[in-house]
């Protein structure tokens, strides 16, 4: 019995950290490559969710299937990245404290207007519940479905870095922007790059979440498990910046979150700080994290 | 508004709504309208809204009346949250109401006014709010509110201000408390409470006490027709939800097994609690959800959960969220006040009918509640015109308190005949409510797909108590086959 | 063996004179002027306001206390915070739980009956509980304020609240011997703490007047914003106050001429923790809506009130403490005008506003309007010739500046 | 990759120093970074009142030396006497609170506000509620050190508005207001004209009438002849040379560890 619920939990905990590992991946990306702690990372999400909501609700339009919903909610993902960089951090690259307090800003403001979209405008009767199916059939394929395809992901997402062009220069610019740009290369582009990639990372994962718990909500990525603070705790136990390290940190802070939740007595309450007692611990004892780079030095 | 919107329409719920509407899908609306401020705190200027949101309701074509306040206007003032489909129906049942009274000679031949204050589901804005329509609008009596903590931060405002006000939405007790002149919850005698405080009136729906009451009676009636042997109870944590919970929970393993007792909170993950509960061998699991109740229903259903659910659920009293859940709220039962094929008096369906036929939608408990609370308003001071022979005048409240306190009220859709429970009574100036078996409410909802009344989608049916059954209870396919 | 420098003599003794002179208000710059004008037209206010209005307004002091308090530690160290709600939660529960849960079933175990001062007393025990729970809030994130920079430190402080929120609904029920009757989970704290001046019984003193009401709260609210004006003016403007913009710029300096830059680093996150869980503390008392909530002392969305006390202080300028106030009038000016057009809209137009004032004003409303100030009467004196004036450095640019620095050590361009 | 052995070694390798050999004593101090020895167990002292030479090629271990003997790291092995007192690894700011002040050689003047506001900073008491600075007390001591290096005219300018000299002044300044007894000064001369130079001389004669303790480092003595009483040369880490400027320059050791072509 014991036995069987350690191995249900394991499942689950490797099925949910590759959700967050892509969550994580496109916060840390944002960093390595710009310095930016884009704190409407998890904007991003609910904006996925969101559109994933409104391509698949019988409420207006025509009610599209599942997977037209996971393609709007990437393709609004991606949207949102690339504005918001386009539209507003462009112009403050170099004020690190005003951009900070600005996706910060950005971020509520995107929920805000989903919040008040869903109620006013698309008559979502609770915005704190906003129907968005399930991709799969059952609980367990669907929690196979969002493995797989998020394990993909992170393929396509390893092989673009190492082997196109575009992707080495990715690397390139997050080691050093000068240096990138003594070598040719285009700073701007490749943060739009990357705020895109980071926004469709974001907007896909924020389909499956919401599937996956039921229901999507205006504040998901605050409130439990909170994807935005989980993926805070993931980049920093990672290291901020590190691709590797979020994967790594994905499944550390998934593991102790799911077995903090399912074998801790009244751990089901625990839900959401168990990986930030985690955090705040790890950011004492090794701030710069598993895989992090220079702060230690 | 999108149509999607006007159909949103949430039925009568003896529930704590007050946590539905500020922490469930109205948590939202609520914060929202604030902003980015705290909710309750508006900033200087929001007033300059507030004359939108008044809506006087005067309807001009009425012919002269005739009686013996002839050339008088009773002016009712309606707290309500306009951007919650139940506040809109608060609105809506009264404006019925007035119009229907107006209709048959008015009250005594005075004119009934409807004047609106949107308390936007802040508490301090219901408080502000009932200082303007008694100040500025000069409303005689007042009526609304669903938050409970609205109630009682409105309740200094209501003894300051001498006005009746009758509570249609919130379940909350403290006000009966302070009401009563056994009153030991403050420091004064019960005595002074009392006068201080004896304006408040609750018309429905019962309090939270009574709730925990009536889901025992539910209980310990139906568990073996229902074949529940173990039950797991899980609620909510908002505070306001403490009294039900606390009752319930006192006495109900005295019923059945109930290995598992959890408040939950802020939980997006259920199985935790899923696995406990099937581990448990639980039959049921007997909620009191608001705020997380919709995530709860849909990874129950999505995951085909060994065990039955239902309870106090408020998300499920409302009409859309068989949409919202895109049926997977179909088995989920919950207590309600009413619903729109229930009968619980003679006037229920007529009154469904006549407000859908007004504003083509459907009524929710709070709009038939105060629907309610006007037909007592009116039979108040018909009495007081008749016994004291006012004429004139409206009465004033020192004149109908005592006759509201002692009379018995008819034209109810909820109840057949309505007593407010007298001022020593330890919760004073509520709806009598004995039982389930005495009076018949509140009733027992359960979602159902049922192509006799519509196959596009779900319907509320009440299967319990049986005077105001409309259809059986059913259990999922999934439930109970080898477990 | 003291080497002879200026210092010899009695120092302290000067010193005290030299403040004592400072203290007549002699010799006040214009914009000194200016503030004891705003601060005195802030006490007439409750003369022009109808009571509603008043209530309203009271909430706005209340946004200043809190934007202070960010000040103080973000503006003036540069530790950025990003979570400050966390120590107005402290310190408007502390007092909600002390006087509630602690001292009011004590008093009425032993049988004593409060009459207007015993509960006046009461209360402001429960402020001084709530001021030191908030206090030692700000030990809890000092300390790992020394050994985190930049990024790090605002994720932390950004963690702070919600695990705080989380814990209230953990201890919803109970939190032994801290909270016997638990900390209410979501909702929040369900029974008000007792007012100073209020309708309704639960008070020290009861009025039956709706303004009298109003305009008390007010008052009771505009003291709690004196006091914290003195303290924080005091300590910014004495020498802690540049030690604070030293650490800021530069902690080695500091170290090298004598002062331990972490006792100062902690001094700043308990002084605004101090400040920042009075004020709300207070609120508790004598605010509006006064309801140990966590939508009033978190915001709706757990968060909000964290940005908007910084959207406040950076609208106002960074590093001023004044700029709080300034900021606080202008963020609710934009936001009761703006919200008067488009109510549905309503938190949309001022969190633009923060972005358009983040982006364009940086530097803040008090400090662009001191130096243009100052510009005009040089201007007008004929000291210079323009009243366009070269960049210089301030106080948002440098925290800036030591930002980048930071994250650049931890991106590591060299490193590698 | 210690240093060579032989070098310091022999006969006058490292007599041990006690507590009250001079108001500054290092005894057999070590600093070791990873398994480089930056600090080969070097001992001196430093009489009161006395202006001393600390020489030494780039990269002899000079700045190692001072970080540790002022805090800023504390050393793997040894003892710092200061004033008597055993003072190894107490922090930098707890040694000035002592009475031993330095300059840096890489200014890191506060850049947000003016000259005198920065000299102002160090009169500043380590103390969290004070009175200080809030009268204008502590400003018009700020400018009267000002003027006593040499700043006078440039106090209200903000620090980069300063030529190289001023920036030395402003670190004198800084070091002064501290009250220090001992003074650390790293490379005052370097980038200096000669009247400059001169200038600074005459300032850090007259501190030293004033009973302060100067120890002036430099990777050569030009400059230095007409300052210094003595001289203290290392090198690898370890003392090589020990006496009046005219010893040293003499010293064939000294020579030797200069033939690099820097010039001694």
């Amino acid at each position: 019995m014991v036995l069987g619920e350690i191995a249900t939990a394991t499942v689950t905990a490797i099925f949910l950290s590759a959700l967050y590992a892509i969550i994580a991946i496109g916060f840390t990306l944002i960093f390595g490559v710009g310095g930016i702690l884009n704190f409407a990372h998890g904007a991003f999400i609910t904006v996925g969710m969101f559109a994933g909501f409104l391509a698949t609700s019988d409420a207006f339009l025509i009610a599209l299937p599942i997977w037209a919903g996971l393609l709007a909610g990437t393709a609004a993902g991606a949207l949102i990245g690339a504005v918001t960089y386009l539209g507003i951090i462009r112009y403050v690259r170099d004020r690190p404290v005003t951009i900070l307090i600005l996706t910060f800003v950005i971020g509520f403001f995107i929920i805000y207007a989903i919040r008040i979209g869903a109620r006013d405008v698309f008559g979502v009767n609770d915005p704190l519940a906003i129907p968005v199916p399930q991709v799969m059939g059952t609980a367990f394929l669907n929690d196979v479905y969002i493995f797989v395809t998020s394990w993909l992901l992170i393929g396509l997402l390893f092989y673009f870095v190492n082997y196109t062009r575009t992707g080495r220069a990715i690397i390139a610019v997050s080691q050093s922007d000068k240096g990138a740009a003594l070598v040719g290369i285009d700073a701007e582009k490749i943060n739009l790059i990357t705020w895109t990639v980071a926004g469709a990372f974001a907007g896909y994962a924020g389909v499956l979440l919401a599937g996956a718990f039921g229901n999507g909500s205006w504040l998901m990525s605050i409130q439990p498990p909170a994807p935005l603070i989980l993926s805070f705790a993931i980049v920093i136990l990672g290291g901020l910046g590190s691709i590797k390290g979020s994967i790594a940190g994905a499944y550390i802070i998934g593991f102790a979150e799911t077995f903090t939740v399912n074998f801790v007595p009244g751990g089901e309450q625990l839900a959401g700080v168990s990986s930030l007692v985690l955090l705040v611990v790890f950011l004492l004892v090794k701030p710069e994290g598993l895989f992090g780079r220079g702060a230690g030095e | 508004m999108a149509d999607a919107s006007e159909n949103d329409q949430r039925e009568e719920g003896r529930v704590d709504r007050r946590s539905l509407l500020k922490y469930g899908s109205s948590g939202a609306v609520a914060a929202g309208l604030a902003g980015c401020q705290s909710p309750q705190n508006p900033y200087p200027g929001s007033d300059l809204r507030a004359d939108s949101n008044e809506e006087a309701e005067s309807d001009s074509s009425s012919s002269e009346l005739e009686g013996p306040l002839s050339g008088e206007t009773v002016r009712l003032g309606i707290l309500a949250p306009l951007d919650l489909p139940l506040g809109r129906s608060m609105r809506d049942g009264a404006r019925l109401a007035a119009q229907q009274l107006r209709n048959e000679g008015g009250i005594e031949g005075a004119d009934i006014e409807v004047v609106v204050g949107d308390t936007k589901a802040e508490p301090g804005e219901a408080a502000s709010e009932h200082k303007r329509l008694v100040n500025q609008e000069n409303c005689d009596i007042t009526m609304g509110i669903f938050l409970g903590s609205a109630l009682v931060q409105t309740l200094p405002s209501i003894a300051a201000l001498e006005t009746i006000h009758i509570t249609t939405a919130s379940a909350d007790p403290r006000p009966g408390r302070v009401v009563s002149k056994t009153n030991t919850f403050t420091s004064k005698t019960g005595e002074e409470e009392y006068e201080r405080f004896k304006y408040h009136f609750r018309a429905g729906p019962i309090n939270l006490f009574d709730l925990a009451d009536a889901m025992l009676e539910f209980v310990e009636n139906k568990k073996d027709d229902l074949g529940w042997e173990r039950i797991a109870v899980l609620t909510e944590n908002p505070q306001e939800f403490t009294p039900y919970h606390e009752r319930l929970v006192a006495s109900l393993d005295e019923i059945v097994d109930v290995p598992i007792v959890q408040r939950v909170g802020g939980v997006a993950d259920w199985s935790p609690f899923y696995n406990e509960i099937e581990d448990e061998d639980c039959d049921v699991a007997l909620v009191g959800l608001a705020l997380i109740g919709t995530s709860a229903v849909n990874q129950w259903a999505n995951q085909r959960r060994d065990f039955e659910f239902g309870g106090i659920h408020v998300p499920s009293q409302s009409y859309s969220f068989w949409g919202s859940t895109d049926g997977n709220t179909q088995y989920v039962f919950t207590m309600n006040a009413m619903t729109p094929q229930t009968s619980n008096t003679d006037l229920t369906q007529p009154f469904v009918e006549a407000y859908n036929e007004e504003f083509d939608r459907v009524p929710i408990y709070s709009g038939a509640i105060t629907y309610d609370a006007v037909n007592i308003v009116q039979q108040s001071i018909s009495r007081a015109v008749e016994n004291e022979g006012i004429e004139g005048e409206i009465p004033g409240p020192e004149t109908l308190i005592p006759i509201m306190e002692e009379g018995t009220f008819g034209g109810s859709t909820i109840l057949d005949e309505f007593q407010f429970t007298p001022p020593d009574a330890k919760y004073a100036h509520e709806p009598q409510w004995t039982s389930i078996e005495e009076t018949g409410v509140p009733v027992f909802q359960q979602w159902q797909f049922d192509p006799e009344v519509t196959d596009e989608y779900g319907t509320m049916h009440s299967f319990y108590p049986e005077e105001n059954k409309t259809a059986d209870y059913s259990v999922p396919e999934w439930v109970g086959g080898d477990g | 063996m003291a080497t002879e420098t200026p210092l010899e003599g009695d120092v302290g003794r000067r010193r005290k004179q030299a403040v004592k002179e400072k203290l007549l208000l002699r010799d006040l710059a214009l914009r000194h002027r200016l503030g004891i004008l705003g601060v005195g037209l802030l006490a007439l206010l409750p003369l022009l306001a109808q009571p509603r209005e008043l209530n309203q307004f009271t909430y706005v002091l209340y946004l200043m206390m809190f934007a202070i308090s960010w000040d103080v530690v973000s503006g003036y160290t540069g530790q950025l915070s990003f979570g400050h709600a966390f120590f107005f939660a402290l310190g408007g529960y502390g007092t909600s739980v002390t006087v509630n849960q602690h001292l009011v079933p004590l008093l009425d175990g032993l049988g004593v009956t409060l009459g207007p001062v015993g509960t006046t007393v009461v209360i402001l025990a429960g402020i001084v509980g709530g001021t030191l729970v908030a206090a030692l809030g700000g030990v809890l994130i000092g300390v790992p304020a020394l050994r985190l920079e930049g990024p790090y430190l605002s994720l932390v402080t950004l963690i702070a609240p919600l695990l705080l929120y989380q814990s209230f609904i953990i201890f919803g029920e109970e939190l032994p011997v801290l909270a016997p009757n638990g900390l209410g989970g979501t909702s929040g704290l369900l029974n008000e703490p007792p007012s100073f001046v209020g309708i309704g019984t639960n008070a020290a003193v009861t009025v039956d007047q709706l303004w009298v009401d109003a305009v008390a709260r007010y008052y009771i609210s505009f003291l709690a914003l004196l006091i914290v004006l003195a303290v924080t003016y005091g300590v910014t403007r004495s020498a802690a106050g540049s030690v604070f913009t030293a650490i800021r710029e530069d902690e080695d300096a500091v170290q090298s001429v004598g002062l331990n830059p972490a006792k100062f680093k902690i001094f700043a996150f308990v002084l605004s923790a101090a400040v920042g869980g009075f004020a709300a503390a207070v609120w508790m008392h004598a605010g509006p809506n006064a309801y140990p909530n966590t939508e009033n002392l978190f915001g709706p969305g757990r968060i909000d009130l964290s940005i908007n006390v910084i959207v406040v202080a950076v609208i106002g300028g960074m590093g001023t403490i004044v700029g709080s106030l300034v900021g606080a009038l202008f963020f609710a000016f934009a936001d009761s005008v703006i919200g008067a057009f488009v109510p549905e809209l309503k938190p949309l137009p001022t969190f633009l506003l923060g972005m358009v004032a983040l982006t364009f004003l940086p530097r803040g409303v008090v400090p662009e309007a001191t130096r243009f100030g100052r510009r005009l009467l040089a201007w007008r004196r004929g000291e210079v010739d323009s009243l366009v004036e070269r960049d210089r450095t301030s106080a948002a640019k440098r925290t800036v500046d030591r930002y980048r620095e930071e994250i650049e050590e931890i991106i590591g361009g060299e490193g590698r | 990759m210690s240093a060579e052995p032989e070098t310091g070694a022999r006969a006058d390798r490292e007599r041990s120093y006690g507590p009250d050999d001079g108001i500054l004593v290092a005894d057999d101090l070590r600093k070791e970074f990873g398994g480089l020895v930056a600090v080969d167990d070097l001992s001196f002292a430093v009489q009161e009142q006395e202006i001393l030479g600390f020489i030494g090629p780039n990269g002899a271990g000079k700045s190692t030396t001072f970080n540790c003997v002022t805090g800023t790291y504390p050393p793997t092995d040894g003892t710092v006497y200061f004033k008597g007192e055993d003072v190894t690894g107490i922090p930098a700011h707890d040694m000035v609170k002592e009475g031993m002040s330095r300059t840096f050689q890489e200014f890191a003047p506060l850049e947000d506000r003016p000259v005198v506001k920065n000299v102002e900073l160090a009169l500043a008491p380590d103390e969290l509620f004070t009175l200080s600075g809030m009268g204008g007390e502590t400003e018009q001591l700020a400018r009267e050190i000002c003027r006593r290096v040499g700043l006078g005219e440039v106090m209200d300018q903000t620090p980069s508005e300063l030529p190289h000299a001023g920036m030395l002044k402003l670190e004198l300044g800084r070091a002064i207001a501290t009250q220090p007894d001992v003074m650390l000064v790293d490379e005052p001369f370097a980038g200096l004209s000669a009247d400059e130079v001169q200038e600074l001389t005459e300032v850090m004669e007259s501190l030293r009438q004033h009973g302060m303790t100067l120890i002036v480092v430099d990777h050569n003595m030009r400059g230095l002849l007409n300052l210094i009483d003595r001289a203290f040369v290392i090198q690898f880490g370890s003392k090589i040379a020990e006496g009046t400027p005219e010893e040293i320059t003499d010293d064939p050791e000294v020579q030797e560890a200069y033939l690099g072509g820097e010039e001694i």
